[in-house]
């Protein structure tokens, strides 16, 4: 086959329909995954969710909340099993982490105890930072767990700074930044959705 | 004082010039197996010499010498000038309008009227850049 | 505070075992073999042939250019050959042989020691003397003399520099010159101020030598303007840029002559061989020659015809000791290690050297600690670690551009090196592929 | 964020060739020469502006209004690889002798994943123009300072005797380890 | 051998200088901090020192050996020297494999990788030092209470470690300097810390020795010690509550060990005086960025490798003054 | 039709056309027209980069090929024939043929036929001996043997031998580049034919010295008395500055000037061993 | 044969990686772990191998002087087409590889490859060289992120081999990608050679 000629118009056409013909792939399988790919980021959201709560059948609407003034929102999502509230996911963060910005997403029953968490996104050192998601969620270490303590109640914070969690080892900065999510998202639950329930519903 | 040099062909010779063509690579080609990767360009520049000694024919393999402050001063007016006319437009542009698309488009354009002062400049800049051939 | 230069140095051991011997005459050789090549420059062109006569004092060999010098025979006989014979590198060279009969000197020259103070000459015609009488550089770089009594055009010089300096470890032929010959060499020095038409002569010494400064300093009190100027003992001080440096305080420039600053360094050897040219009309045809060592059992200064075989000279003192490890000819840190004994001695030969041979091989070589030793050790503010890797490794370029055409090859470095590392050897070879660089550049 | 931690950040903490991994090929392939190194730097500075600046534009005017941000690729590249060849260009019609005097002095600028990426990271890490400016000239600086420091290091190697099987590349990344080691002490810095 | 004579180049004479005196007149140096380690921490010093400089010239001569097949040049002392330093610059309670793994690291990769004595860009020791700390941040960072100091803890913090912390908890200087010891018990070395650095005063009686044998020039830990001191002055006149004074920066942590015995490594720091002199203060103004600002309490190990890198540099920026001046 | 797809259209389309333009007026200006026949030349040589053909490396070499448009004056040692040949048909040109060629050492002055007078003991290069003095022995012609040519090789085909302290050319791997005969200071390497079963012919001394001077410096030096170029029928050998010197290209090996040499200057190798009934060959079999 | 080699070639004689040096960014990057250096690795493979097809097929259609331009459209096409997918089925692996998809795109194996091979050769050859050329690539940084998941978390594609206490964490740092890769580097130049 013989080369196209290296014309002006010849070398605008071709590039142009080189550039269109990928135009249209791309957007064709652009809106073939489009469903996915939002699919993908709300099935994520949701198994965070379910991680961290208790059973529950039905996520309200997000309430939107910031306690403390800080540079972002927390999103609380109420879960509901038969109608009733159970528990809320409030998506936290702190931007004290030893690389900045650490998202957890948080899971408190109704009086206010963790009853899950899971680490959404962080840039922590791999290996020691980046422990947080196992070091707080064990069973067998109650001084390091944070699962089933109430923020409002127990003093969470790293025993070197007078708390009552052990810190990841070589990883104080990182645990302090941790434990100030719990907290963020602690305070979130009290000020918007703690009244609220005093409000509707009767808690002991 | 500090001697660039750069092997080339001579391209052309006329009465006042010999045109000297040189190649340039891209950064990349030096360090990859040759000729497995294109993006590291390869391009044919020519470089004008104003004074030698010896004739020469187009052909010939040749040296070209180039005082390392003359490329300093080149990389100024090249790149580092017009990077800090660009950066002060930017700021400035930003803190008055407040409109930061608004602010890079000005930077940008701002850049129209330096290289238009670099073409009316272009003779006194020539003098500036001068080549020499390594006669031994 | 004593004067000296101010970069790098080093001060090995002295050793100087020979400073108390006074010169005797050496034992006249049955040949002599003068090689046409002894001084820097063109060779000279024999003047004789086989089966001629000569005298002492007689031209045999003629000046081969400008940069070059006449050669006169150093005994009295006939020429036996002209032959190649090999030179202290052990190339062969070209050389006159002469088979030695008596000690017949030419009439003109006045061989009393009667000292002469008056000259009546002009600068040209000592300078024309000086060249015929073939004199060239004594202080080993053997560089004709009469050239340096030429400024090129448009420079001037200022002050005429007598080096007495000797400041290579264990020579001491200067130091008893000095000693013995100081009228001599202050009139020597007189005419040099003359044919360089300057007014201001200064001799350095080196402190080591506190007999030699107390005697100059005292008869150059009744010369005008001649000055003896004590300099602190540091190698190699008797380099013409380090001595300039020393004792005016002027920095020879990269590349330059000493002309550049305004001086003429001579060696006192030079300046007393002037003295006899011009007075007494004795060409240069015998040296003072140290002959040292540590095991050496009677070190002395000897006055040696040249072309005398080394091997002769060894046999003055007592013969080659029993643990001689090698024999240098010149001092230590400058000089040539021979592999015959048989080559000659020439205008250039200031000394040789018995080494013992537990101190003949030089340790093992290690690699470079970059300690910065050599660095601080170099008069010329060179990076010898530098210089002798990128000599090693063949970059000409980069070894220009470090300078490495200023190395005066002082050895300062090698002998530092706790590394042991063979700078200068290296360096020296990178000096002269440069140069060969540098002359196919010009041409 | 503050203008001083994106610098700091950039710069030395997290270094764009030895923390983030961008423009290798470069870092390992430009000259031992010192000049020519903080050439390049300065070269890649105003180009790795220009393109953050023109990049920025068309996501905020275009991009985004049409939700089409999955464009970005595409468009970021063609952009950048004609913003480029358009400097050369204009260049080599304003001043041609400036122009030769360049390409003896400097190889020639390509895109790189480090413009590229810079680019994509400004969008990513949510930067205001300015901010994304900012950045792009600390991690060209970073960029610099470890081809200068290299260029150093290229040097020295070249003189010392390397063993042979980790002669050239190999010991090349392991002293861009250590230094990558080194500068992990300013962890923390911000 | 017969005794032919031999024939070399000019010149003749040599110095009875050797790499060897230089490199054991350092190891002599090294030896006050070394016993007054085994005073403090017993047992244990000598345990981590032993292991480090065995396996440090283990590895030189084995790599050499076997891998390199080049003949082994472990009696120059450079090994020695790196593995004695490698120790320390760690716990007197370090396990002895991350030894093991530090001297592996020091030598094969810091050293012998680049070609072997003289060829290294990096300081050795700080390569393995590093290359530790960041691995095994938790054993590396654990330091044995010092014997006799009242605590019957097993752990101690370091004076610095001591104060960062606090810093970090908003705590004032006066605040924390009442658990701070005292500068005396930082110059005799009382306190947490590595092994090698906590005595001052017997790094300085080591320096002062290495000094008067000319092992070492004033430059480099003048420079260092010096900018240190300037940089810290001046922060704690800004604000002498959120910023420590500056004797105690220079008596603490591995300020001395690094100006003294670990930044004037020959082979890795520049060759000039004067390039010494702007290499100390860089690595003291890293040094001090890192303590003030960074996450580690402690930086010179990590300023010298950054200076390290530099050396190159410096080295082509500073050159002696030429004789006959600069063309 | 779904509006992201005729949004992405459009984007990608304008800026996909701008593009176009722009590179275009790149590639109008820029692009390098490189000849591909240079890579085709370049892939076809075996890539050494040693500088046996004159030139600074493969791709000079390849460039100079294309470029000249004549192969006469242009030889890759390396490759031979065959890779000249297999250039000549890329660019569709004659190449010339050369005889195949070999480095020989000519000094057999081993450490048994040539005593050391004295001990060298400095840096350990062949050039900086060579500038020091004439040598550990007192032939100031031979082999130095510090090995700067077996540095040099960059075909591995040069070692020193410990025992004779001479270098041996392993004859399977040299190419004949020559970096071997310009490193020598000595010049002691030449390029000679090359013959199956390494055989050869040639005197294996370059000591110009007198005689009765090189007879004391070693025992096999050639003393220059002409008894090989007498018996040579067919002019290959030559003398001059008293060493007799055989041409390569002309001798026939007939190997009649092997025994004439009193002092077994001349080595032959690779050949079959002599009939019995001429008298026991006494000449040195150097191994190779 | 011919073809069998073509496809061999890739994992070691010329391994993009180890033998080219090609692409040293994203190999340096992403190799964390096995899984992350497999993951990017297949990426890479699937866009070298779609780009190689279609610059085989309308090679003869490009002029010349744009042959690039259109080049990197085609590619950039599939890295946007690989990310899209990576978005909407594994997004977490698409989440650890960052910014390295896009930058496939910039990245000299598939340019170089498409420039250099496929623009010359028929549809099977260049299939196949991409093939290799991007398993070969998928091998190296598979390989180089085992290693520093070994020796950095003790762990290899998550299956722990030996305990916590006894890692080096260096290795899963940005130094330990260096330090990995240039030994590696030197090992299998070393290997090649014997
Ligand atoms: C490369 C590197 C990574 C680090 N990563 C983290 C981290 O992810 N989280 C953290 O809290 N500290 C991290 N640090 C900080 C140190 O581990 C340091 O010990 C910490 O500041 C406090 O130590 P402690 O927890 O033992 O008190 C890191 C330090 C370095 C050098
Ligand atoms: C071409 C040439 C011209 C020279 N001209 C002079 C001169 O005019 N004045 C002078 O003092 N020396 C002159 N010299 C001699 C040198 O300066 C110097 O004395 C000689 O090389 C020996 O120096 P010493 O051993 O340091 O090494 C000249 C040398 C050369 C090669
Ligand atoms: C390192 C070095 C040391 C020297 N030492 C002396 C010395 O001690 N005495 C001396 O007269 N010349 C010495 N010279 C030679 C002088 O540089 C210079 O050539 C000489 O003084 C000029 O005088 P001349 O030409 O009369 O020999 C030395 C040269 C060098 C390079
Ligand atoms: C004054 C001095 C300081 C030294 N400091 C160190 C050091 O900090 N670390 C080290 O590994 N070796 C040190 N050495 C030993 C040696 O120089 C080092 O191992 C080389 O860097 C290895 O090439 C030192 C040597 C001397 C003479
Ligand atoms: S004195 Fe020797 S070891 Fe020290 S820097 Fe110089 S060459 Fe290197
Ligand atoms: S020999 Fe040369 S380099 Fe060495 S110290 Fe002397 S002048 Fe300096
Ligand atoms: S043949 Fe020449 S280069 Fe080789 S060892 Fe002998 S003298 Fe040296
Ligand atoms: S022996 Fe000489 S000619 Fe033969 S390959 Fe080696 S260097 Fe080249
Ligand atoms: S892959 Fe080449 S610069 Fe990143």
């Amino acid at each position: 086959m013989a080369k196209r000629e290296s014309t002006f118009i010849n070398m605008l056409l071709v590039l142009t329909l080189v550039t269109l013909i990928a135009a249209g792939t791309l957007g064709f399988v652009y809106v073939l995954t489009e469903d996915a790919i939002a699919e993908a980021r709300i099935k994520a959201q949701n198994e965070a969710i379910q991680s961290v709560v208790p059973a529950f059948d039905e996520i309200r609407e997000t309430i939107i909340v910031n306690p403390d003034g800080g540079p972002q929102d927390l999103e609380i999502f109420p879960a509901y099993a038969g109608g009733n509230l159970v528990g809320v996911a409030v998506k936290s963060y702190s931007m004290n982490g030893f690389s900045g910005h650490i998202g957890v997403m948080v899971g408190l029953d109704l009086q206010g105890n963790i009853t899950g968490y899971q680490v959404l996104a962080h840039k922590e050192t791999p290996g020691l930072g980046s422990k947080m998601g196992i070091w707080f969620n064990n069973a067998e270490k109650p001084g390091q767990n944070v699962i089933g303590r109430n923020p409002g109640t127990a003093k969470l914070e790293v025993k070197k700074d007078g708390g009552e969690i052990d810190a990841i080892t070589a990883s104080t900065i990182t645990s302090r930044a941790f434990l100030e999510a719990l907290n963020r998202a602690h305070a979130g639950f009290t000020e918007k959705i703690l009244p609220e329930l005093k409000a509707t519903t009767t808690i002991p | 004082m500090e001697l660039l040099r750069h092997t080339g062909i001579i391209k052309e010779v006329t009465p006042h010039s010999l045109i000297v063509s040189i190649v340039n690579q891209s950064a990349c080609s030096s360090c990859h197996a040759k000729g497995a990767c294109s993006v590291s360009d390869i391009r044919e520049k020519e470089i004008e010499i104003s004074s030698w000694k010896r004739t020469y024919s187009p052909g010939t393999m040749v040296t070209v010498l180039f005082r390392e402050s003359s490329g300093m001063k080149a990389l100024f007016l090249g790149y580092m000038l017009p990077f800090l006319i660009l950066m002060i437009t930017l700021v400035v542009a930003v803190t008055v309008t407040g409109n930061e698309i608004l602010a890079g488009i000005l930077a940008l354009l701002v850049l129209v009227p330096y290289y238009l002062v670099l073409y009316l400049l272009k003779d006194k800049i020539k003098q500036t850049f001068t080549f020499e051939l390594e006669e031994t | 505070m004593l004067k000296t230069f101010k970069l790098g140095g080093i001060h090995p051991p002295e050793n100087k075992f020979s400073a108390g011997q006074a010169i005797q005459i050496a034992e006249l050789p049955k040949v002599v073999s003068i090689p046409v090549a002894q001084h820097i420059g063109t060779p000279s062109v024999p003047v004789v042939a086989k089966g001629d006569k000569v005298k002492v004092g007689q031209l045999i060999a003629k000046s081969g250019g400008f940069v070059s010098a006449n050669i006169h025979s150093s005994v009295s006989g006939t020429v036996a050959k002209l032959d190649l014979v090999p030179d202290s590198l052990g190339y062969p060279k070209q050389a006159i042989i002469i088979n030695v009969d008596g000690d017949e000197w030419l009439e003109t020259i006045d061989r009393s020691d009667a000292l002469v103070k008056e000259c009546d000459l002009d600068g040209p015609s000592i300078v024309q003397k000086v060249n015929e009488s073939g004199i060239v550089g004594m202080g080993g770089a053997t560089f004709p003399t009469h050239v340096k009594l030429v400024p090129p055009k448009g420079m001037k010089a200022e002050y005429l520099l007598i080096n007495g300096v000797e400041c290579e470890p264990y020579l001491t032929s200067d130091h008893r010159l000095m000693l013995e010959k100081s009228d001599e060499i202050l009139v020597g020095t007189c005419l040099l101020m003359k044919a360089l038409n300057v007014d201001k002569a200064i001799i350095g010494i080196e402190n080591n030598k506190p007999d030699a400064i107390r005697l100059m300093t005292e008869k150059a009190s009744k010369y005008k303007g001649i000055q003896v100027v004590p300099l602190k003992v540091k190698y190699p001080q008797g380099g013409e840029k380090q001595l300039i440096k020393a004792a005016t305080g002027r920095e020879v420039p990269s590349g330059a002559l000493p002309i550049a600053v305004g001086c003429v360094v001579s060696n006192v050897g030079s300046a007393f061989a002037v003295y006899e040219a011009i007075q007494k009309n004795k060409p240069l045809f015998e040296r003072v020659v140290t002959i040292t060592g540590k095991s050496v059992q009677n070190p002395a200064n000897l006055k040696v015809r040249i072309g005398t075989p080394v091997s002769e000279l060894i046999t003055a003192v007592g013969g080659l000791p029993e643990d001689t490890g090698k024999v240098i000819s010149g001092g230590p840190m400058m000089g040539k290690a021979l592999a015959n004994m048989e080559v000659p001695v020439t205008k250039g030969t200031s000394g040789i050297l018995m080494i013992p041979a537990k101190e003949a091989r030089r340790n093992e070589v290690q690699p470079c600690i970059r300690c910065s030793r050599c660095v601080s050790a170099c008069p010329m503010g060179l990076e010898p670690y530098l210089l002798m890797t990128v000599a090693e490794k063949n970059l000409l370029e980069r070894a220009e551009s470090e300078r490495i055409m200023d190395c005066i090859e002082c050895g300062s470095c090698s002998y530092t090196c706790p590394a042991s590392r063979p700078l200068l050897d290296y360096i020296r070879f990178g000096k002269s592929r440069v140069g060969a660089l540098i002359r196919a550049r010009k041409n | 964020m503050s203008y001083f931690v994106i610098i700091i950040s950039a710069i030395l903490v997290n270094n764009i060739v030895l923390m983030q991994f961008l423009g290798i090929c470069p870092f390992l392939g430009v000259s031992k020469r010192l000049s020519t190194a903080a050439g390049m730097a300065g070269a890649v500075t105003f180009v790795m502006v220009l393109a953050t600046i023109v990049t920025y534009i068309i996501q905020k005017l275009v991009l985004e209004p049409f939700s089409i941000q999955f464009l970005q690729t595409i468009a970021f590249i063609l952009i950048i690889a004609s913003l480029v060849q358009l400097v050369e260009i204009i260049l080599k019609k304003a001043s041609p002798s400036l122009y030769q005097a360049l390409g003896i002095f400097l190889p020639l600028i390509t895109t790189n994943c480090a413009i590229l990426g810079v680019a994509i990271m400004t969008i990513q890490k949510n930067f205001n123009l300015l901010e994304g400016v900012v950045f792009a000239v600390a991690s060209s600086i970073g960029f610099g300072l470890a081809l200068i420091i290299f260029a150093g290091i290229r040097e020295h190697l070249d003189l010392m005797n390397v063993p042979k099987g980790l002669k050239g590349t190999p010991i090349a990344l392991i002293t861009a380890g250590i230094l990558a080691m080194a500068f992990m002490g300013f962890s923390g810095l911000v | 051998m017969s005794n032919l004579i031999t024939v070399s180049p000019s010149p003749h004479v040599h110095t009875d200088e050797s790499v060897q005196k230089i490199m054991y007149r350092v190891v002599v140096a090294m030896i006050p901090a070394l016993v007054w380690s085994v005073v403090v921490f017993g047992f244990d010093a000598l345990r981590v020192t032993m292991i480090a400089i065995a396996a440090s010239v283990g590895f030189e001569y084995l790599v050499q050996r076997y891998i390199m097949k080049v003949k082994p040049s472990v009696t120059d002392g450079s090994a020695l020297i790196t593995g004695m330093l490698l120790a320390f610059n760690v716990p007197a309670n370090l396990p002895w494999w991350i030894i093991i793994i530090g001297a592996f690291v020091s030598i094969g990769i810091g050293k012998l990788s680049f070609g072997g004595l003289g060829t290294n860009i990096f300081n050795p020791a700080l390569v393995g030092r590093v290359f530790l700390l960041i691995s095994f941040p938790v054993q590396m960072t654990s330091y044995p209470a010092p014997a006799g100091s009242g605590v019957d803890a097993v752990t101690a913090p370091t004076p610095l470690g001591l104060l960062k912390e606090g810093l970090m908890n908003g705590q004032p200087i006066s605040e924390i300097a009442g658990n701070l010891p005292a500068a005396t018990d930082l110059l005799m070395g009382t306190t947490g810390g590595s092994l090698g650095e906590i005595s001052a005063l017997m790094l300085i009686i080591g320096g002062i020795y290495m000094l008067i044998r000319k092992v070492i020039t004033w430059h480099t830990p003048v420079a260092v010690l010096g900018s240190m001191f300037v940089v810290a002055a001046i922060f704690w006149m800004i604000d002498p509550e959120a910023y420590i004074g500056p004797a105690y920066h220079l008596l603490t942590g591995g300020a001395m060990l690094g100006a003294i015995f670990m930044a004037t490594d020959m082979v890795s720091s520049p060759m000039t005086g004067k390039g010494q002199l702007i290499y100390g203060v860089g690595i003291g103004a890293i040094t001090m960025s890192i303590r003030l600002f960074g996450a580690y309490p402690e930086g010179i190990s990590f300023a010298i490798l950054i200076m390290n890198a530099f050396t190159p540099l410096i080295n082509n920026a500073v050159k002696p003054k030429r004789f006959g001046g600069m063309k | 039709m779904n509006m992201t797809i005729i949004y992405t259209v459009i984007t990608l389309g304008a800026i996909g056309s701008s593009a176009a333009v722009i590179l275009y007026f790149v590639a109008q200006k820029f692009k390098v027209y490189e000849d591909p026949r240079i890579d085709d030349v370049e892939g076809s040589l075996p890539g050494a980069n040693c500088g046996g053909c004159g030139y600074a490396g493969c791709r000079a070499f390849a460039e100079a090929c294309v470029k000249e448009g004549d192969l006469s004056d242009l030889y890759c040692p390396v490759g031979g024939n065959d890779c000249m040949s297999g250039v000549a048909k890329i660019l569709g040109l004659e190449a010339v043929k050369k005889d195949p060629r070999v480095a020989v050492l000519r000094c057999n002055g081993t450490c048994e036929f040539r005593p050391r007078v004295n001990a060298y003991d400095g840096a350990a290069t062949c050039a900086i001996i060579h500038a020091t003095y004439s040598g550990e022995t007192g032939c100031q012609y031979g082999c130095l043997g510090c090995g700067d040519c077996c540095a040099v090789c960059e075909f591995d085909a040069l070692h020193m031998d410990p025992v004779t302290g001479l270098p041996v050319v392993d004859e399977d791997k040299c190419t004949a580049c020559g970096a071997c005969v310009r490193e020598c200071p000595k010049n002691l390497f030449e390029l000679r034919k090359k013959l199956p079963k390494h055989r050869k012919i040639y005197v294996a001394c370059r000591n110009e010295d007198k005689g009765p001077v090189n007879k004391k410096a070693c025992e096999v030096a050639c003393i220059g008395c002409s008894k090989c170029f007498k018996v040579c029928e067919y002019d290959a050998i030559t003398m001059g500055n008293n060493l007799a010197f055989i041409d390569s290209d002309k001798c026939k090996f007939c190997r009649k000037c092997v025994p004439v040499c009193p002092t077994n200057a001349i080595i032959e190798t690779g050949f079959p061993p002599r009939r019995v009934k001429e008298e026991p060959a006494e000449s040195t079999q150097v191994t190779s | 044969m011919d073809q069998v080699k073509n496809f061999t070639k890739g994992f070691i004689r010329e391994n993009p990686v180890f033998v080219l040096l090609l692409g040293m960014c994203p190999t340096l990057g992403v190799t964390s772990s096995a899984i992350n250096g497999l993951g990017m690795g297949l990426a890479t493979t699937f866009v070298l191998v779609m780009a190689n097809i279609v610059v085989s097929l309308v090679k003869s259609q490009i002029p010349d002087k744009v042959r690039i331009p259109a080049f990197i459209v085609i590619i950039a096409t599939f890295v946007t087409v690989v990310e899209l997918v990576m978005q909407a089925y594994v997004p977490a692996l698409f989440e650890s590889l960052g910014l390295f998809i896009p930058l496939i795109v910039v990245n000299c194996i598939v340019l170089g490859r498409a420039e250099a091979f496929a623009s010359k050769n028929n549809l099977v050859s260049s299939l196949i060289d991409g093939l290799g050329m991007g398993l070969g690539f998928s091998f190296a940084l598979t390989l180089l992120g085992g290693i520093r998941e070994i020796l950095g978390s003790g762990k290899i594609f998550n299956i722990t081999i030996f305990p916590e206490d006894y890692v080096m964490l260096l290795f899963v740092l940005a130094p330990g990608a260096f330090i990995v890769l240039g030994y590696l580097i030197a090992i299998i130049n070393k290997m090649k050679k014997a």
